[in-house]
């Protein structure tokens, strides 16, 4: 039985400042083995440029550009031009941004990036909320969740609309491959990063990434939440190219309830937000398998 | 590095982070009980501190305490329940 | 004027005790002021924070360097941190843990109280065994080791302040009060 | 070889003959011009540059971060609003230390909305690290943008300039310029090449987190980068002149100020105006002169001294109100010159805002004023506001 199932180089280094259990470096550290050396990573201020450490030391190995909040694609896009104004065509160019990041503060640099088809791979680390400034609602924090700018109260003014449908709106822009992936499925995610990287044009990744304070979940249990997500159907994974979507993963087993209650920001749900979010839940996954027409899923 | 003529012209970075001792962060630390240990390396895999070292295929994996968070994810994962957790032992 | 510095980590609700001690303060008629030092807090890593007390209005806005109070809210951070830096020569250490007579970093300090805060906390229901709240157990034990700042006001102070179940809290606080031992 | 063009023209023109490599460009009033030119020349191979039409002028100074940082030669051009709007990029380009050149063609911030010149705009952004050249004419616009790249990827500097061309006054005006052939021109500026660039052997991180122990030093690099871009700017209008003949070897150009009893310092196109207005003046026998401030950052204070010692008695037209004291040039001539109080008296004019024109005759009763506050040895007014509707004949 094979015992490395994914590539054993790192490009991760160690002592990097993440958050006990943090799910985005264990992403930062799957995606690398994937993406490998020649790859270069631009990325704005979020939890990621404080996970990298501080000055003189860096955690990644290679090489990486700081920049603004709101211009992760504009970056990428400076950078493929100085690279291909160079003759410098092997380089994977790696946009890497949050959930708020991307949806929110970053759209419009991002969507200019696709319409130019610029080549680069964006990878968006989703933990559902910006979590470098303290756990305050972003346009990716699910419905119904609390978050320090959703605290509930008295109103109870919770998260009240779902996440932004951010891959079905670059569908729409214009991207050459999508996908989801998760850092409970590495085997999935390393295969999908390989991928990505041999088209050509601007692709986009969208990857689910625990956080034990945002999500108030003891930072053991955060692969396992990550992974209790796609089996109750919350974040299927699967794979979008030239029009077709592909499942890569039918588990979707487990009610919301089970993947919501193992959250502290959840449980302040009521049965009938938990029934709401099933509904939606169903409703969506079974757009989604009704896209992928018949489920091709592969192991 | 002592005056502002020792910098660098900008803010680059200089050295990787592997000097820092995050290990100092844990309260609790990882034990690997080799005897249920089936080496399939799941505590490798999803460590995001990359404090489980594996030499070659086939030895076992071994937890590197200068820089394990003491997260708990390998001991959450291990599939034949390996790795358990142990409160520092403080000393004071 | 008292200075204290706090040692904790990120997540243990350090910060949140110097803000209670500061509110004591005040609620025992003096002027305080307190603040973290803003470094990057990140969950299980070091952080320290400040509190400073006076009779009158606090003025200063810098770090503490020279702190009259040293106050370790996890018993770890003894072996890692140097806690001792700076303290004056007649300052009072405070540590969160069961042992007596704590030997602080082989170095042995006339003034060294302690407290077992995280049973206490633990047993009030504060927080989880890996992640015990003992910010006001500590501050409930400080008010033993420190005339400035008596039971009552810290107790008036997390009444008022505290995050959580307040009752709980100031339990805590009471208990940690009669079980600081040690010599100061 | 001679040719009659546009200033944006001449901006464009300064782009192809510096050989620019990564151009991300956004339209906007009056820069417009400069935009529509790159990217015919670009869709002509008479730039051989990848051009981004990015989305925002946010992302257009982005976008040129990251190409500079891989090593390649860097240009964009902006207006009023659009430069606003990258301030918060400008820091992190000078920060970073990106050589980019960008050419402003000045243009007033709303409300009230308004496309035409003043300096409000490049004012705003005195303080984010980025040199900044005005251009009394298109000549100007196009030998500075030269000048510009060989000072600001000095190894001693590594800083990025803006070149300040007046809205529509020389935007859209057509003036005669001497085009130098490009061979020429590589001979005066190399091309790009960085000490420190993106380098896949030797993978850095690029910005990173700088705690409070070490901030303030990388700031003070900053500074002494700064200061030393003015000897650099110097060598290169020296070598400038060596090659095309035409003189920038000063950041502050003297027009007839060494026996003028009053001088008045002007930046942008208007002191060409000025120095009109001061012949005419001397004419009449009134010894007046212009110090037209070339080069406002890095502000050239010794030079200011070097004329106070000369001229006692200084106005300062400035195009922009910085709702502190008087102008923004106003503000840092008087600044610069109280180590010569109450000697040198400096008197500040606030004209010209909002594409207001700036005629001959109000630089006449400028001197005018200037030469009664030299003899009378005092003023009513620190600051005047020129051609002001506040029903008064004044002007």
């Amino acid at each position: 039985m094979p015992r490395f199932t994914i590539p054993k180089d790192e490009y991760l280094s160690k002592g990097h400042s993440g958050c006990a259990g943090c799910g985005a470096t264990l992403l930062a550290r799957f995606c690398l083995k994937a993406l490998g050396p020649k790859t270069i990573i631009n990325s704005p201020a979020c939890c990621w440029s404080v996970v990298q450490g501080v000055w003189p030391r860096a955690a990644l190995k290679v090489p990486v550009i700081d920049h603004a909040f709101e211009c992760t694609g504009a970056v990428s896009s400076g950078i493929r031009a100085a690279l291909d104004i160079k003759g410098m065509d092997d380089i994977t160019v790696v946009g890497w941004a949050g959930d708020g990041g991307t949806v929110d503060i970053g759209l419009q640099s991002l969507s200019g990036a696709i319409d130019r088809r610029t080549d680069f791979l964006y990878i968006m680390y989703d933990n559902e909320a910006y979590m470098n400034t303290g756990i305050q609602c972003s346009g990716c924090t699910p419905l119904y969740a609390w978050t320090n700018t959703t605290p509930g109260g008295v109103r109870q003014e919770w998260k009240d609309v779902g996440k932004k449908r951010i891959m079905d709106m670059l569908v729409a822009n214009g991207i050459a491959y999508g996908a989801t992936v998760s850092i409970a499925y590495p085997e999935d995610l390393v295969a999908k990063v390989k991928k990505a990287k041999s088209i050509r044009g601007p692709k986009f990744i969208h990857a689910l990434s625990s956080c034990p304070p945002g999500w108030k979940i003891p930072s053991a249990k955060s692969v396992e939440v990550a992974r209790l997500a796609t089996q109750a159907g919350v974040f299927p994974l699967f794979e979008y190219e030239n029009g077709a979507y592909t499942l890569s993963k039918d588990v979707k087993t487990k009610p919301v309830e089970e993947y919501l209650m193992s959250q502290g920001r959840f449980k302040h749900l009521t049965p009938a937000m938990i029934a709401d979010i099933q509904t939606k839940v169903d409703e969506e996954y079974a757009v989604l398998k009704a896209k992928c027409q018949g489920a091709g899923a592969s192991a | 590095m002592e005056t502002y003529r020792d910098l660098p012209q900008s803010t680059y970075s200089l050295q990787t982070t592997e000097s820092v001792r995050t290990g100092t962060w844990r309260t609790f630390r990882p034990v690997i009980d080799t005897k249920k240990c089936t080496r399939c390396y799941t505590c490798w895999k999803f460590c995001p501190d990359l404090s489980v070292d594996v030499k070659e295929e086939g030895d076992f994996p071994k937890v590197d305490l200068d820089h394990c968070k003491g997260c708990g994810i390998c001991a959450n994962e291990c599939p034949t329940g390996a790795i358990t957790m142990l409160r520092e032992d403080t000393i004071c | 004027m008292i200075e204290i510095r706090f040692h904790g980590r990120g997540g243990q609700g350090a910060v949140v005790a110097s803000e209670l001690l500061a509110r004591a303060a005040v609620m025992n008629r003096l002027h305080a002021a307190a603040f973290p030092f803003f470094g990057v807090e990140r969950r299980g890593a070091p952080v320290t924070a400040f509190c400073r007390i006076d009779l009158k209005p606090i003025r200063t806005h810098s770090e503490i360097y020279f702190p009259d109070y040293v106050v370790v809210l996890d018993p770890d951070l003894v072996g890692m941190t140097n806690v001792l830096q700076g303290l004056k020569p007649d300052g009072i250490v405070l540590i969160n843990t069961a042992k007596e007579g704590c030997d602080v970093r082989g170095v042995k300090w006339g003034k060294v109280a302690t407290v077992d805060a995280t049973s206490i906390a633990l047993k009030h229901g504060l927080g989880s065994e890996n992640a015990p709240i003992v910010n006001t157990a500590i501050i409930g034990a400080f008010s033993k080791i420190c005339p400035q700042v008596p039971l009552e006001s810290v107790i008036e102070s997390i009444m008022k302040a505290s995050p959580g179940n307040k009752e709980a809290n100031a339990a805590a606080a009471k208990e940690a009060f009669e079980g600081v031992k040690g010599v100061w | 070889m001679l040719d009659l063009m546009t200033g944006n023209a001449a901006a464009a023109k300064g782009a192809m003959l510096a050989r620019v490599e990564v151009i991300a460009a956004y339209p906007i009033t009056p820069q417009t011009s400069i935009s529509e030119k790159l990217a015919e020349m670009v869709a002509n191979n008479e730039i051989a540059a990848k051009y981004i039409k990015v989305e925002s002028e946010h992302s257009a100074m982005a976008a040129l971060i990251g190409a500079s940082y891989v090593g390649a030669r860097t240009f964009t051009a902006t207006s009023s609003q659009g430069l606003a709007l990258m301030h918060e990029n400008l820091y992190w380009a000078a920060g970073a230390r990106r050589p980019i050149v960008m050419p402003v063609v000045s243009r007033a911030l709303g409300p009230p909305w308004n496309i035409w010149t003043d300096h409000m705009d490049v004012m705003g952004e005195r303080d984010t690290g980025w040199m900044q050249f005005f251009c009394e004419n298109n000549q100007e616009t196009l030998d500075l943008i030269l000048i510009a790249y060989r000072v600001a990827e000095d190894k001693e500097v590594m800083l990025p300039a803006m070149i300040i061309e007046d809205g529509f006054i020389l935007s859209h005006t057509f003036e005669k310029v001497d085009v130098p052939a490009i061979e020429e021109v590589d001979f005066f500026l190399h091309p790009f090449n960085p000490d420190v660039k993106v380098n896949f052997r030797k993978p850095r991180r690029y910005g990173s987190l700088v705690m409070p122990d070490w901030a303030m030093e990388f700031r003070y690099n900053n500074y002494l980068a700064m200061e030393k871009a003015k000897k650099k700017f110097l060598e290169a209008g020296v070598a400038f002149k060596k090659a095309f003949g035409r003189d920038y070897g000063d950041l502050v150009e003297l027009y007839r100020c060494e026996d003028a009893d009053v001088a008045l310092i002007v930046a942008g196109s208007a002191a060409g105006t000025a120095k009109v207005a001061a012949d005419r003046m001397r004419e009449r026998g009134r010894k007046v002169g212009v110090a037209k401030l070339r080069v406002f950052r890095p502000f050239p204070t010794e030079e200011m001294l070097r004329l106070g010692e000369v001229v006692r008695t200084i106005g300062v037209f400035d195009r922009s109100y910085t709702y502190g004291q008087g102008g923004a040039i106003y503000g840092e001539v008087r600044n610069a010159l109280f180590p010569l109080a109450p000697d040198v008296r400096v008197k500040g004019y606030i004209g010209g805002l909002g594409g207001r024109d700036v005629t001959e005759a109000e630089f006449e009763k400028m001197y005018d004023d200037l030469l009664m506050i030299a003899r009378n040895g005092s003023m009513q007014k620190d600051v005047e506001w020129v051609a002001l509707k506040d029903g008064s004949w004044r002007w």
